[in-house]
């Protein structure tokens, strides 16, 4: 019972990072319909910076993360602007090869730089834990749990109460529709882009000092985004929360019970069924423009 | 003249549809355009709002030429849309879709909210509802008064009654009338149903098959048999 | 055939007399590029006369290889039968989730083939029997020939690749899968049985990729999951496509020799950076072929 | 005996009723008009009896068997050929290949000389080795006629064939419609809107209103029927106006 009480709040745990974390990849596809398969190098890329200003500068990658957000959230606007803007309109595959490629540059880019042995952003406060009750918690976990919480829920305002917010609900909910009251889906697209990278990236200072990680990760947290992505639905800030939970539990449990070695086949073999079965998730319904 | 259409021709792909179109409207002035499916009453508002790039003609929207403009430059002008189907944000909320079509007026977006509700209290009564859940009436309400809320000049509708109970299209034209009674703003109606479109409107156009083939004041267009011809072609 | 496609013929078939005159890396590098061969036309067959993009067809390549190989070593099975139960297993396979798997378009599709293909290189390597991480050794070939035999098998697997892609491009079959790519409804509407003809245009694909995979796994001996179910394999196969022109019978034939060679010159000149510039080609590619690709006839 | 029998067919989409309890029935060589204002479910009654819609409830009857579980390829290869409101032809391929691949698959046999009278039929021929996309919008809605003609049908359903149209070329496909006509003797329904031309070739007429038949007969009772003029023209004009 003990154990069960606890992978569960492992699972709440782990479960609404990932929902932070793909908040930008399910962003992304939902208002421009493509599939950045970039993503997970993203996430990668903010841990490496963060590493580098710890280590280098002893800046706690808590007190960087908004540097990693704007570092992303320009990277975005500069990638769609440069690259996506170009091929969004042909077919959908060309998108996927284009970030596939985008995946292998920045990859093998930060491979040259630090090499693949594993980096981790060993913060003072990496191993520390208290008990609850029956519980081990590790403050990290809780840490990052309450960040990935907090800026979820910014995320959600922003979306629900400003203007640009709606504006992008607006252009992924009806791009036509949208230009009837005089948005610039173009606009919106570059906001679009630089958010979802900018999150990228925050997450990737969290993903840092959560566990240990290599250049050559990011294809291992794509699919992790896109299976948060697909299990709620696109887009909503809600489903990417039950997406989230959803990956948090899977994993932890298989985890448990069947060895670490199969959590990335247990959300692969899970990806695949969703995309098989129930192609527009769980709920089924259409959120966001999914056309 | 607050809008000069003339010689439009538009379609998609190589099929036209708009053949040597010229419409005008005047400050102020209701203007009916109807004709049977396929006559290319939605794709003239569709060039009009910039959703479709014409081939050639010119379309002077107080007194400038506004054809080579994107869609949210003319809403900025004053032209406003409620369109095809409804393009409504399904997801939104009531009251989210209406604020929405202040993106361009959105320092004044209580007032016009407030306006817009005056007109349609069903939707200030459903305004927490998503957009989706809404009857077929109150989707035509929001989708007007969305367009409302961009304070337009040249407010342009789109299918008036389709799909619509007969008392949800009279309470529709009451609406419309008053609108246009308390703000003067100039209309385009697009409509199938005959007797509705006269009866909104100062003067109307008869489209068919992508062209203009008669206009007049509505009351006179009322009498003429030429209507019935054209829509039941019965020779 | 074409003039082209009999050009495109005459050199697949001249290559063939290459190896005496050639170095043993010259062999090698040409063999890889047979093999990419292989892989673009069984694409070619889904993506260019049929019109679905299956961006994780290295799945099949791993099943065939990783079924040759787990024969060979736990059942002692010869090569050849090995090899023929791998390539079975691959067209199996695709028959088996063709149907529903070809209900889902565009991005759904080549999104759903990748996350079989990462699946299954996560099942190999966690299952026992296909070594786990560590991978298979396969015995060392010691029969007549040589190693100069893999270069053969992968030769006639791609000739015979071509000869397929030719039939297609002529004969009636080709029209349904060119049908149901230009408009599956209307396919549908004039007698062609189009959930049958994408499952046989999804089983030949995976049929040609196992049997690649099949060879691949014997020639280098020794297996692994990240190797045989590599997406950047997967992904290779559509650049090739795309530098040499989608739906055509000799483009596959060019664009993977001149990848296969490009990606080989880089590998020599910049060894540390070539991953990086294979990356920036894809990008590039990309960006620079968008419209071409569709150059059909 | 009747070729083509509709049963109480229903379709809903998504608590849409897109048809409601439609019933009608044709025979050997009859052609049909159906007609009816925007979104009254003309096309979606197409779709149904080429299969590529599923209707809820109801029961399409086709040479006296229930086509209700055939898929469209199999109502092809019965007798059962269609063209599409916008026009839907193999654009890469060429002219010829259009026919060829109906004439093998749905007809049984890919003749070339069999696709070549067809083309001739319909006065392409000289395109033949053309693009099908590089065709013009007539010279499309030919080839889509001499394709559904292909899977040697003995119903045709005609979707807006008239629709786009100068009058030159709705004279022209009308006057080929005829000629196919009095070929084959091929069963036809068109859904149109061009009633002028619509009139012309058939006597007998479904009105759809809102998913439901609300008149079958002759052109002339058409402009008389109350039900009618209300569909079209508004409640206050069948009251008689203001």
């Amino acid at each position: 019972m003990d154990i069960l009480l606890q992978l569960a709040v492992e699972s709440l745990l782990l479960g609404t990072f990932y929902a932070f974390m793909s908040l930008g990849f399910s962003l992304t596809w939902g208002v421009l319909n493509i599939i950045n398969l970039a993503y997970g190098s993203y996430i990668i890329l903010g841990a490496y910076i963060s590493y580098t200003l710890y280590t280098y500068a002893g800046i706690d990658p808590i007190l960087s993360l908004p540097l990693s957000f704007l570092i992303g959230f320009f990277k975005g606007i500069l990638v769609q602007r440069l690259l996506i803007d170009r091929v969004m309109t042909l077919e959908p595959f060309m998108v996927l090869i284009l970030t596939f490629g985008l995946d292998i540059v920045i990859a093998n880019a930060l491979n040259l730089i630090f090499r693949a042995d594993i980096r981790s952003i060993d913060v003072p406060y990496a191993e520390r834990s208290f008990l609850l009750g029956p519980l081990i918690i590790t403050e990290v976990k809780l840490l990052v749990f309450a960040l990935s919480l907090v800026l979820t829920a910014l995320v959600y305002i922003l979306l629900q109460k400003t203007w640009t917010g709606r504006s992008i609900r607006a252009v992924a909910l009806d791009r036509e529709g949208a230009r009837l009251v005089g948005i610039d889906p173009s606009r919106v697209f570059l906001i679009t882009s630089g958010l979802g990278t900018g999150i990228a990236l925050a997450s990737g200072n969290l993903y840092g000092v959560l566990q240990g990680f290599t250049p050559f990760d990011g294809g291992m947290l794509t699919v992790k985004a896109f299976l948060v992505s697909i299990v709620g639905g696109l887009g909503r800030v809600e489903s990417a929360l039950a997406g989230g939970l959803f990956l948090g539990v899977l994993e932890v449990f298989t985890g448990f019970y069947l060895g670490e070695g199969w959590k990335f086949f247990a959300s692969l073999i899970a990806m695949f069924l969703f995309l098989l079965l129930r192609p527009r998730g769980l709920m089924g319904g259409k959120y966001y423009g999914e056309t | 003249m607050l809008l000069e259409v003339s010689d439009l021709n538009a379609g998609y792909g190589d099929v036209q549809v708009l053949k040597s179109v010229s419409v005008n409207v005047r400050e102020g002035e209701v203007v009916a355009i109807f004709g049977s499916n396929g006559s290319g009453k939605s794709t003239f508002l569709k060039v009009l709002a910039g959703l479709l790039k014409p081939w050639g003609g010119t379309i002077r929207f107080r007194g400038r030429n506004v054809e080579d403009l994107p869609p949210e430059e003319r809403v900025r002008m004053g032209m406003a849309l409620a369109a095809e189907g409804r393009r409504l944000f399904l997801g939104m909320s009531v009251e989210e879709n209406l604020m929405m079509g202040s993106w361009t007026d959105r320092g004044r977006v209580k007032e016009n909210l407030e306006r817009v509700y005056t007109y349609f209290p069903e939707l200030y009564e459903k305004r927490k509802d998503l957009a989706g859940d809404l009857s077929g009436g109150q989707q035509q309400m929001l989708s007007i008064g969305r367009a409302l809320m961009s304070n337009p000049v040249l407010l342009m509708i789109d299918e008036l009654s389709l799909g619509l109970a007969p008392a949800v299209v009279s309470r529709l034209a009451e609406i419309l009338l008053r609108i246009r009674e308390e703000e003067g703003i100039s209309m385009i109606v697009v409509e199938q149903e005959v007797s509705l479109a006269l009866e909104i409107s100062d003067r109307a156009y008869v489209f068919d098959l992508g062209e203009v083939v008669d206009e007049g004041r509505s009351e006179d267009l009322l009498r003429r048999d030429s209507i019935k011809k054209t829509y039941l072609s019965v020779l | 055939m074409g003039r082209p496609e009999i050009a495109v013929l005459t050199g697949i078939v001249l290559v063939g007399f290459l190896p005496p005159f050639v170095s043993d890396y010259v062999e090698r590098v040409v063999a890889l590029a047979l093999m990419l061969t292989s892989l673009a036309l069984a694409q070619n067959i889904l993506l260019g006369y049929t019109g679905y993009p299956a961006f994780g067809c290295i799945a099949f390549f791993g099943v065939g290889g990783y079924t040759t190989a787990v024969l060979m070593k736990e059942l002692n099975l010869q090569f050849p039968l090995a090899l023929t139960v791998g390539t079975v297993s691959s067209g199996f396979l695709a028959l088996l989730i063709a149907v529903p798997l070809m209900r889902l378009k565009s991005h759904y599709f080549a999104i759903t083939t990748l996350a079989l293909q990462l699946a299954l290189g996560e099942l190999v390597a966690n299952l026992e029997l296909t070594g786990g991480v560590q991978g298979i050794n396969l015995p060392i070939y010691r029969g007549p020939g040589g190693y100069l035999i893999f270069f053969y098998m992968l030769w006639v697997v791609a000739i015979v690749s071509f000869l397929l892609n030719a039939y297609i491009e002529r004969s009636t079959f080709g029209y349904a899968l060119k049908a149901i790519r230009e408009d599956e409804t209307a396919a549908e509407t004039l007698g062609v049985n189009t959930v049958l003809f994408k499952a046989i245009s999804f089983t030949l694909m995976a049929l040609i990729t196992g049997c690649v995979g099949g060879i691949y796994a014997y020639w280098i001996t020794y297996i692994d999951p990240t190797s045989m179910f590599d997406p950047l394999l997967s992904v290779k196969v559509f650049v090739a496509l795309l530098i040499g022109g989608v739906g055509t019978v000799g483009g596959p034939v060019v664009g993977a020799f001149l990848l296969e060679v490009l990606s080989e010159v880089l590998w020599g000149q910049f060894p540390k950076v070539h991953g990086l510039i294979l990356g920036l080609l894809i990008v590039l590619t990309v960006l620079i072929i968008p419209k071409g690709m569709w150059r059909r006839r | 005996m009747s070729l083509l029998v509709v049963e109480g067919v229903s379709k809903s989409f998504g608590g849409n009723r897109v048809l409601k309890e439609v019933s009608f029935s044709l025979k050997e060589g009859e052609i049909l008009g159906i007609v009816g204002p925007n979104g009254s479910g003309k096309t979606t009654l197409l779709n149904i009896l080429s299969g590529i819609v599923k209707q809820d409830k109801g029961s399409v009857i086709f040479m006296g068997k229930p086509v209700d579980r055939l898929r469209p390829y199999a109502r092809a290869r019965m007798g059962i050929g269609r063209t599409f409101q916008i026009t839907r032809l193999f654009t890469n391929l060429s002219v010829l290949e259009n026919v060829l691949i109906p004439l093998h698959y749905g007809g049984g046999d890919a003749d070339p000389g069999r696709a070549e009278e067809l083309l001739s039929m319909v006065g392409l021929l000289e395109m033949k080795d053309r693009k099908a996309g590089s065709l013009s919008l007539a010279q499309r809605k030919r080839l889509e006629l001499a394709r559904a003609l292909s899977v040697n049908p003995r119903l045709l359903l005609l979707d807006e064939v008239f629709a786009g149209l100068n009058p030159v070329s709705i004279r022209e496909i009308l006057d080929l419609l005829k000629e196919i006509h009095s070929l084959t003797g091929v069963a036809m329904i068109l859904v149109e809107h061009v009633l002028k031309a619509l009139f012309q070739i058939t006597r007998r007429v479904i009105v759809l209103s809102e998913g439901r038949i609300i008149y079958e007969g002759e052109p002339e009772g058409m402009a008389r029927s109350e039900e009618v003029i209300k569909a079209y023209l508004g409640e206050r004009y069948a009251s008689g106006g203001k």
